[in-house]
């Protein structure tokens, strides 16, 4: 089984299901089993590939990176990419996240859209996003990056306008897309910005150069700047994320597989596989890092007061996103892409709960009308509680694993700073306030379910994926244990020595006892905030109104997202359209129109002014004549 | 041509008189043309004015010692008089549609 | 030989058409012939010579000896694909236009032989006398396609057509004649052969006049930003397969003049000039785009939207380096095709619904879901997804305009974010949401039928073809561009020392 | 070099036709002013006589004094015009800027027949001697009649054939020409055509003069109904 | 025209004895049209006055005079009174062209019998009376009467196409002089009747080198254009007594209406010697050079003139010039005498038909004339 025809199978599976379902299926028929079955299946064998691919990698003697070209795409002057993929240890881990998440996924929606009218194309969507992923991950060059980028963009577009009828859903498709258009605009220019600096746009290529750090705002600055502004498109970062509340408009596993586990990662992925130059760039580092932080604590702040059960997910994503950002800009790249790793897995496992709540209630999403279905549908309530705990950082789950290292090489590193540990002190703590808000009104507490919903677990084909997920976000952790626990049980951090041969870190510096101080402050402080959102939300519902009218302004302004949607739409949107109407309407008809018809106009003019000349008074005429010849004489004669 | 004599050459009538004459002949054909209302005025006036023109061909034709000029005043002759007959056909007309003469009557043929 | 052959068959079969009885008939055969034509400039493609970037196919006669006007045509890199893009629409037009066109159907397909005639006769001649000739010839067609098949005020459009690029041609006649005249003094012998042309040393204050009279007279075809009021109007009142034409090929010949007359005749003026042009470009860009997502009408839309495409392909141009003008050339091809798939499109639904007021639509993907996709995919390629040939060219032209002006490039590239903004708002209110007054009001729409899908078909293939595999076209085109630069910055520093 | 006779007839006729051609526009009854302009003709057909262009003198008084100007009086007579209310437009800004365009016109003409030097400033160009027309325009009888009084042939054959050789000899020949001879024979030589376009020129006149004048209606009030 | 004083002298003598004779020699002739056509009709004529009657033309003269000035009240004024001026005017001046008789040369000093020899003579004589028009039409028109008007317009249009008629048929002669100058014509129809037929002489002794001889239908054509020119009788229209009273000069009385007949009369003299100038051979003897006559009178002029001692060429060139003279008043005196003939015998002509002899058959026949000459000097090679 050679490694071109292995890649070619990862990648194409998912593309051939796509088509299978696409345009084979007739498009309407109801059976969603047949198109579920179909997708899932090339979900699978992707996933198989990829296990293999990744296993060849593992071996002492391994090959470093696992290369295939397919044919050369674009070769016009200096610029030259071809359509080539690479399997090496980053994007090993990738594809093993995408595919494997991505097939419990297509499992659990063959349940999910058990009773929806278009199946097959919703089923052919997911394949294609998952086709674009990998080539996302696997492209050996910025272009092919790109291009999976986009096509990202374009299945999560589909995908969340999937119930078009609807036009809200569609208008948040909409939005989804031209955001992140945005963001590939930033993207591209610092391509060329790239290409112009080093005439290559391969990474390996890229690899191989040195970069002389370079302190001030030169090109390379711009050009990691770029890119930035790209991933912040992608993976909804502080000026870009308002799409992703909105994205919850589509079906329940799209958001789990796009906008937790894969797409919004993306970001993420680009700035771990371009490491070597952003770590050339500390201005562009420390920019990072901040955005990281920032949006950690503004979303979870929005997070607090949310009432829908997705939109308290989707600001928990792009809070966990902010970590990931902040680790990745302090230059603990590593970090990142471990809590990469364990927020696919826990927040894919709380989205597909979330999911089966959803499906158990009847389409009821809204917080306040649940409660207490701890009892109605234990196995959703006991994976989503194995959830909750990786997420709010309790030890021994994967989530403590990976946002402990962050949080410690924030503070530890060179290019980290105490204000920044700080900020990721406060989200952790606000995360795990809003989780435990979360548990507590869906699991615990009275059952404020109406009566006429009766309320029954999901199928088998829903909850497998889910228990699976659980024990992932339970062990995910245990692979990239830090060594400060690891050296007591003598276990070696798997992760650090996977990925150091490609990812190279900065040095981050400080005593075994302050980590375990960092590591401490954390866990108390998230462990109170969860007791007391507890202690709110299961006991004292009522004195939750009190604190509401005693601090209602400032409730109404966080519940309300700070208003930033508005903000954009009147700022950004409102203008831009107003211009291109005045465009139209002045510049367009009234100038560049009238110009036309003012030629038109003169002609005409002159043309009946002379009209008056002629009036038959022969004798006019005569005069006409001998002042003409007047005029002649005159010029001759005076020249 | 050129005179060398003393004070009398201005006297002795050379080309220049007969141009000047010629001019003035013209002048006044041109102001009859452009002043006077009746048509038939006008006709004579214009044959004024060619007349002048002869002058001054014949003229030219001699102190240039050139026949074309008697030539040019043969055909101009035959053109003024077909167009006096022409011109006064028209006047005829004029006057049985409007029992008089008066230039401002064609003003009708504008169209 | 085969290169008249190629340019002249449409004319006669133009001509023969006309003595045809049954309009049916007529159809047919145009069908086939048109179908015919495609398969002859096939024959062209298959015998190019990709590595030399001289002439080839060559046939040089002479037409009016004493003034040097030969019949000498040509075809290198760059008009090759763009001869092919014509005869390729073409059977697509005559198919799209089976009962679009009812009246006077003989006439109508001789005009359209007629008019390929002249375009294919444009992008042949290498003697410029010919080439205007043909650029002339090319007015009169098109101008009765508009006049006589168009829309309610499709007089008007046709009269501003026409008049608008004849005016500009009057100044681009004025600079050949004042090219032959130099060729007469500097080389001896009056000759309006391209060739010789570049041969002329044209002093500066020459080349400036020359150059913006042939610019002006190409501005005006592009359209580039403020002589562009005729495309909107043109566009709304031809009838479908009029438009399609008409954004297909003849917005074309603009660039194409720019890249074979304007530009490789007056180097120290391209110079001078190429900066107003990249504004010119780009203003192009963001100005169609931002007023194409204000237009209540489809076409209107697609019009602006050609000008905003067409403005990408401008500022490929004067950016003056191989990933540019090869983006823009490319660029060219993808809007022929696109652009023309999204007139056969609306021209489509407006064939069933009479309106072409996005208001009042709403929710037609329920109803007709092919079509839906057809769409969408005609939308991915023009808003330049990746994947799609629109991608190819505008990555290539960003590309080469980032190398020439870097603010340029960063103000086009918000012309893709602003391009997907009308398109995707555009597609959402005909195809999303609740079924519109149009739908209520009416009868079951009907989805398209075989002969439609037979004509987007090969479209939506090719959208495909191109964005994955450009290099299948591109090395045709590489030694002809790579040619061109080279004889203009050598020209360039030639005449700089 | 005292005054000449000629002198004096010029500087009388020339001051008789001026004040004439004044009268002639500024008469009120247009009998008279037909007159007068027959008497500047004649006077015009006497200078044409003193500049040695006898022909073209009597052809202007036959034409013009003889035949147009009787034209003239005759329609002036059958319209029994009587004298005119106010011959010339009342006094207007237009009248006014006629006037001075035509002293200007007249100061420039006169200015420049008196500025004229001999040679024509080089306009107008003075051939010493008028090129002789070519032998073949020689009659015969041209020929034989000065030079020769011989009748018989033989001789009159080289006088022919001797003009042919030399143009020069043709040249003395053709100085003994009265100008009327001179004038004919580049009349008929250089001129052909035009005076063969001239018929055609007067036969349209004339025809198109009667198709005119015959339109209906009559020249007078008619007292009887009719 | 002379340059000097004494040249300036003698011309004005010159034209003053010239005027004299044509205006003597018109009584003379109202005279012979009063007696002469009573001798036809075989009746008297006025005898009374003066022996034959010939004071009876001083009494009219006086008559007329001493006639009461009377101006019609319609009538325009000052044209009333130009009228008769304008009519006498011109045929005075038409005389002035014609040769009375060869020069005469006494005392060194040639002296021309002719006012002024220009070498265009016959067309001055034409362009002249082609203005007598404006006579008749200022009669006509300035009297005011209905029918004065008529008959100038019918006179003026009588004149002038027959003045057409008249130009032409002289052509035909011109052809074969070759001159305008009357002088050159009469010296060419000196001696027998000779030409050049084909380069080769042809000479016929019995005729007079008349013109008359050379063209015949000139002659003829050109005979009835003058009679039509003066108004003579056959075409008389203008005055015609039946019904137009007296035409153009109705309103005229006493001296005016004499100067009309001096008008009318010194025209038909002039047209007389222009007839005997053009084709009879003007004052020149038949058969007989002046040449010879000069020197017949060499040998015994002595004799007439031997008182006055001049010297003998001064005496011969008196006496030719004067037997020319004789000569030349002979030849005109019998065609005077030839117009008056044809009054008192041809009927007058209606209107129509003088137009249509005008136009219709005078002026083709002259144009035919005219080809025929233009062939025959061209093809046949004739030189006169």
């Amino acid at each position: 089984m050679t490694d071109k025809f292995l890649i070619a199978t990862m990648l194409l599976s998912p593309l051939i299901g796509f088509l299978i379902n696409g345009l084979l299926v007739n498009y309407n028929n109801k059976s969603y089993l047949r198109s579920g079955i179909v997708a899932t299946v090339a979900a699978a064998i992707s996933f198989l590939a990829a296990a293999t691919l990744f296993l060849k990698l593992l071996g002492v003697s391994a090959p470093e990176v696992v290369k295939a070209h397919f044919f050369e795409w674009i070769n016009v002057g200096q610029f030259k990419a071809n359509a080539a993929f690479v399997v090496d240890h980053i994007s090993g881990i990738m594809i093993l996240i995408i595919t494997g998440v991505g097939t419990l996924i297509h499992l659990y929606s063959i349940g999910y859209m058990s009773h929806d009218e278009k199946p097959a194309k919703y089923f052919s969507y997911l394949n294609l996003f998952l086709f674009n992923m990998l080539i996302l991950v696997l492209g050996d060059n910025l272009l092919l990056l790109f291009v999976g980028w986009e096509g990202v963009g374009l299945c999560s577009y589909l995908l969340i306008g999937f119930w078009f009828t609807d036009s809200e859903k569609a208008k948040a498709g909409m939005k989804a897309f031209v955001v992140n258009r945005i963001g590939d605009a930033g993207f591209i220019l610092g391509l060329f910005l790239i290409f112009i600096l080093f005439k290559t746009v391969e990474f390996e290529e890229l690899a191989k150069l040195t970069y002389a750090p370079e302190l001030g705002w030169g090109l390379l600055t711009f050009a990691t700047m770029f890119l930035f502004i790209g991933a912040t498109g992608k993976s909804a970062q502080i000026p870009l994320y308002v799409w992703l509340p909105d994205a919850m408009a589509g079906p329940t596993p799209v958001s789990a597989l796009i906008h937790a586990a894969t797409m919004v990662t993306a970001g993420v992925y680009m700035i771990v596989r371009l490491n070597f130059m952003f770590m050339a760039t500390p201005n562009t580092m420390m920019l990072i890092a901040t955005i990281g932080a920032l949006t950690a604590v503004f979303a979870a702040s929005i997070g607090l007061f949310q009432n829908d059960i997705k939109k308290i997910l989707a600001y928990s994503t792009v809070s966990q996103l902010g970590y990931m950002f902040l680790g990745v800009g302090v230059g603990a790249f590593k970090a990142g892409m471990f809590h990469l790793m364990t927020h696919a897995f826990f927040k894919a496992l709380m989205f597909l709960g979330a999911g089966s709540v959803i499906h158990g209630m009847h389409e009821e999403q809204d917080v306040r009308k649940m409660g207490g279905l701890s009892k109605k549908m234990p196995i959703t309530y006991l994976t989503f509680l194995f959830g909750w705990l990786a997420i709010i950082g309790t030890p021994l789950f994967s989530g403590f694993f990976s946002k402990d290292e962050i949080l410690w090489k924030t503070f530890a590193s060179p290019m980290g700073s105490k204000f920044l540990w700080f900020l990721g002190v406060l989200g952790a703590a606000l995360t795990a306030f809003y989780m435990t808000r979360l548990m507590a009104l869906t699991f615990w507490g009275k059952s404020r379910v109406d009566k006429s919903v009766h309320v029954h677990e999901s199928p088998i084909v829903m909850t497998l994926p889910l228990v699976i997920l659980a024990v992932l976000s339970l062990i995910g952790g245990w692979v990239g244990i830090p060594e400060v626990i690891g050296h007591i049980f003598s276990i070696p951090n798997g992760w650090e020595h996977w990925l150091s041969k490609q990812v190279v870190d900065a040095a981050a510096h400080g005593s075994h006892l302050e980590e375990w101080l960092t590591m401490a402050t954390s866990v108390i402080l998230a462990g109170c905030s969860a007791y007391c959102a507890y202690f709110i939300y299961t006991k004292k519902a009522d004195a939750l109104e009190k604190l509401k009218n005693q601090y209602g302004k400032i409730y109404n302004i966080i519940s309300n997202k700070y208003y930033i949607d508005e903000l954009y739409q009147k700022t950004i949107v409102v203008p831009l359209v107003l211009l291109s109407k005045w465009f139209w309407s002045f510049v367009d008809v009234k100038i560049v129109d009238r110009t036309t018809y003012l030629l038109a106009d003169i002609v005409r003019g002159a043309g009946s002014s002379l009209r008056l000349m002629v009036n038959g008074n022969v004798q006019q005429y005569a005069l006409y004549i001998v002042a003409g010849m007047v005029a002649v004489l005159v010029v001759i004669l005076t020249r | 041509m050129q005179d060398q004599k003393g004070a009398h050459t201005m006297l002795h009538v050379g080309l220049n008189h007969y141009l000047v004459l010629s001019g003035v002949l013209f002048s006044i054909g041109v102001l009859g043309v452009l002043l006077r209302k009746n048509a038939l005025i006008i006709l004579m006036s214009i044959e004024l004015m060619l007349n002048a023109v002869n002058l001054s061909f014949v003229a030219f034709s001699k102190y240039a010692q050139n026949m074309d000029g008697q030539i040019m005043v043969f055909f101009v002759m035959t053109i003024a008089a077909a167009e006096a007959a022409v011109g006064l056909a028209i006047a005829v007309a004029v006057f049985k549609r409007f029992k008089e003469v008066n230039i401002a009557h064609f003003e009708n043929l504008k169209g | 030989m085969i290169l008249s052959l190629v340019t002249f068959l449409p004319l006669v079969v133009g001509l023969v058409l006309l003595f045809f009885k049954s309009d049916k008939f007529v159809k047919i055969a145009a069908l086939l012939l048109a179908v015919a034509e495609f398969v002859l400039s096939l024959a062209l493609l298959k015998n190019f010579d990709s590595t030399t970037a001289s002439l080839q196919f060559v046939e040089k006669y002479d037409w009016i000896p004493q003034f040097g006007i030969s019949y000498f045509i040509g075809l290198d890199g760059i008009s090759l694909w763009l001869i092919l893009l014509t005869t390729f629409l073409t059977p697509i037009i005559v198919l799209a236009s089976w009962n679009a066109i009812d009246k006077k159907i003989k006439a109508f397909h001789a005009a359209l032989f007629i008019l390929q005639t002249a375009m294919l006769g444009a992008f042949v001649a290498i003697d410029s006398v010919l080439f205007f000739v043909f650029w002339e010839l090319m007015l009169v067609p098109m101008f009765l396609l508009v006049g006589i098949w168009g829309g309610e005020k499709r007089i008007y459009a046709a009269y501003k057509f026409f008049i608008y690029t004849m005016v500009g041609s009057i100044f681009m006649l004025v600079a050949i004649i004042t090219l032959m005249a130099m060729a007469k003094t500097q080389l001896g012998v009056m000759s309006a052969s391209l060739l010789d042309f570049y041969k002329l040393q044209i002093p500066l204050q020459a080349q400036h006049l020359m150059f913006l009279a042939f610019a002006l007279a190409f501005a005006i075809k592009v359209p580039i930003f403020p002589l562009h009021t005729w495309l909107p109007d043109a566009h709304v009142q031809a009838p479908t397969p009029g438009s399609v034409i008409l954004a297909g090929v003849l917005l074309k010949l603009g660039t194409y003049g720019f890249i074979r007359f304007a530009i490789p005749l007056f180097p120290l003026a391209v110079e001078y000039f190429s900066i107003y042009f990249i504004i010119l470009g780009v203003f192009g860009i963001i100005y169609g785009a931002l007023v194409a997502m204000v237009q209540p009408d489809m076409k209107k839309l697609v019009a602006y939207s050609s000008v905003s495409h067409l403005g990408y392909c401008v500022l490929g141009i004067f950016a003056l380096n191989t990933e540019g003008v090869t983006g823009s050339l490319y660029q060219m091809l993808n809007h022929g095709i696109s652009t023309g798939a999204l007139f056969l499109l609306v021209g489509m639904i407006y064939e069933r619904t009479h309106s072409r007021e996005i208001a009042n639509y709403g929710g037609l993907a329920k109803v007709m879901p092919l079509f839906a996709i057809f769409f969408f995919i005609t939308t991915l390629s023009s808003i330049a997804v990746p994947g799609t040939n629109g991608f190819v060219g505008e990555f290539l032209i960003l590309l080469g305009a980032f190398k020439a002006n870097k603010i340029a490039a960063a103000l086009a590239a918000t012309g893709m974010v602003l391009g997907a903004v009308y398109m995707l708002w555009m597609y959402k209110r005909i195809f999303f949401g609740l079924p519109g007054k149009l739908l209520t009001g009416h009868h079951e729409l009907k989805d398209l039928n075989k002969r439609e899908v037979m004509v987007l078909v090969p479209l939506m293939i090719l959208i495909f073809v191109m964005g994955i595999f450009p290099n299948l076209f591109l090395d045709k085109t590489k030694a002809s561009i790579e040619g061109f630069l080279k004889n203009n910055n050598q020209m360039q520093v030639s005449l700089n020392k | 070099m005292e005054l000449t006779a000629a002198d004096i007839l010029f500087y009388l006729f020339g001051f008789v036709s001026v004040v004439s051609a004044l009268m002639v526009v500024f008469v009120s009854n247009p009998i008279y002013s037909a007159l007068l302009l027959a008497v500047v003709m004649s006077i015009l057909g006497i200078f044409f006589f003193n500049l040695e262009a006898h022909f073209i003198a009597a052809a202007q008084v036959v034409v013009y004094a003889g035949a147009v100007m009787v034209l003239f009086v005759m329609v002036m007579m059958l319209f029994d015009l009587k004298r005119e209310k106010e011959e010339v437009a009342r006094f207007s800004i237009l009248t006014v800027l006629k006037i001075i365009s035509v002293g200007v016109v007249c100061g420039v003409l006169v200015g420049a027949g008196a500025m004229i030097t001999g040679d024509g400033m080089g306009f107008i160009k003075v051939s010493t001697t008028e090129a002789p027309p070519p032998p073949s325009m020689l009659l015969k009888s041209d020929i034989n009649a000065p030079t020769k009084q011989t009748t018989n042939p033989e001789e009159l054959k080289d006088e022919v054939v001797e003009i042919t050789q030399n143009p020069q000899a043709g040249v003395e020949i053709f100085t003994k020409y009265t100008d009327t001879q001179k004038l004919s024979l580049k009349l008929f030589s250089k001129y052909i055509f035009i005076f063969e376009l001239l018929s055609v020129l007067l036969l349209v006149a004339i025809v198109g003069a009667v198709a005119l004048a015959r339109s209906k209606g009559g020249t007078h009030h008619v007292t009887r109904g009719s | 025209m002379g340059t000097t004083w004494l040249e300036i002298i003698i011309n004005t003598v010159k034209i003053a004895a010239i005027f004299v004779i044509v205006v003597s020699t018109v009584p003379l002739l109202v005279w012979v049209e009063r007696r002469g056509p009573a001798f036809m009709q075989n009746r008297l004529g006025p005898n009374r006055v003066g022996p034959l009657g010939l004071l009876q033309l001083a009494a009219d003269a006086i008559k007329f005079i001493f006639k009461e000035e009377f101006i019609p009240t319609k009538a325009e004024k000052i044209l009333y009174f130009m009228a008769p001026g304008l009519t006498l005017l011109p045929a005075a001046l038409t005389f002035a062209a014609i040769p009375l008789s060869t020069p005469i040369n006494i005392l060194g000093y040639t002296f021309k019998l002719q006012i002024a020899d220009l070498n265009i003579g016959l067309i001055y004589i034409f362009a002249v009376a082609s203005l007598g028009v404006y006579g008749i039409l200022a009669a006509g028109w300035s009297s005011g009467n209905k029918y004065a008007m008529l008959g100038a317009l019918r006179a003026s249009s009588q004149m002038i196409s027959y003045e057409i008629a008249m130009g032409l048929s002289v052509v035909g002669v011109l052809m074969m002089y070759q001159t305008f100058s009357l002088n050159q014509m009469i010296t060419e129809q000196f001696g027998y009747f000779s030409f050049l037929w084909q380069g080769s002489a042809v000479e016929l002794k019995f005729l007079p080198n008349w013109g008359v001889f050379f063209q015949p239908l000139a002659f003829i054509l050109f005979l009835t254009a003058t009679f039509a020119e003066t108004n003579r009788l056959p075409f008389d229209l203008p005055e015609g007594e039946a019904e137009l009273v007296a035409g153009f000069h109705t309103e005229y009385g006493g001296f005016k209406f004499n100067m009309f007949f001096m008008g009318e009369y010194g025209h038909m003299i002039t047209s007389a010697a222009l007839i005997t100038t053009l084709f009879f051979g003007g004052y020149a003897l038949p058969f007989i050079s002046p040449e010879q006559v000069r020197e017949f009178w060499i040998q015994n002029g002595h004799t007439l003139l031997g008182f006055t001692g001049l010297s003998m060429p001064d005496i011969a060139s008196v006496l030719t010039t004067i037997t020319h003279l004789v000569v030349f008043l002979a030849k005109t005196g019998f065609w005077l005498f030839f117009f008056i003939w044809v009054r008192w015998t041809l009927p007058r002509f209606r209107y129509d038909q003088l137009m249509d002899l005008g136009w219709k058959t005078l002026l083709p026949w002259s144009l035919v004339n005219l080809a025929l000459t233009t062939a025959l000097m061209y093809f046949a090679r004739i030189v006169k």
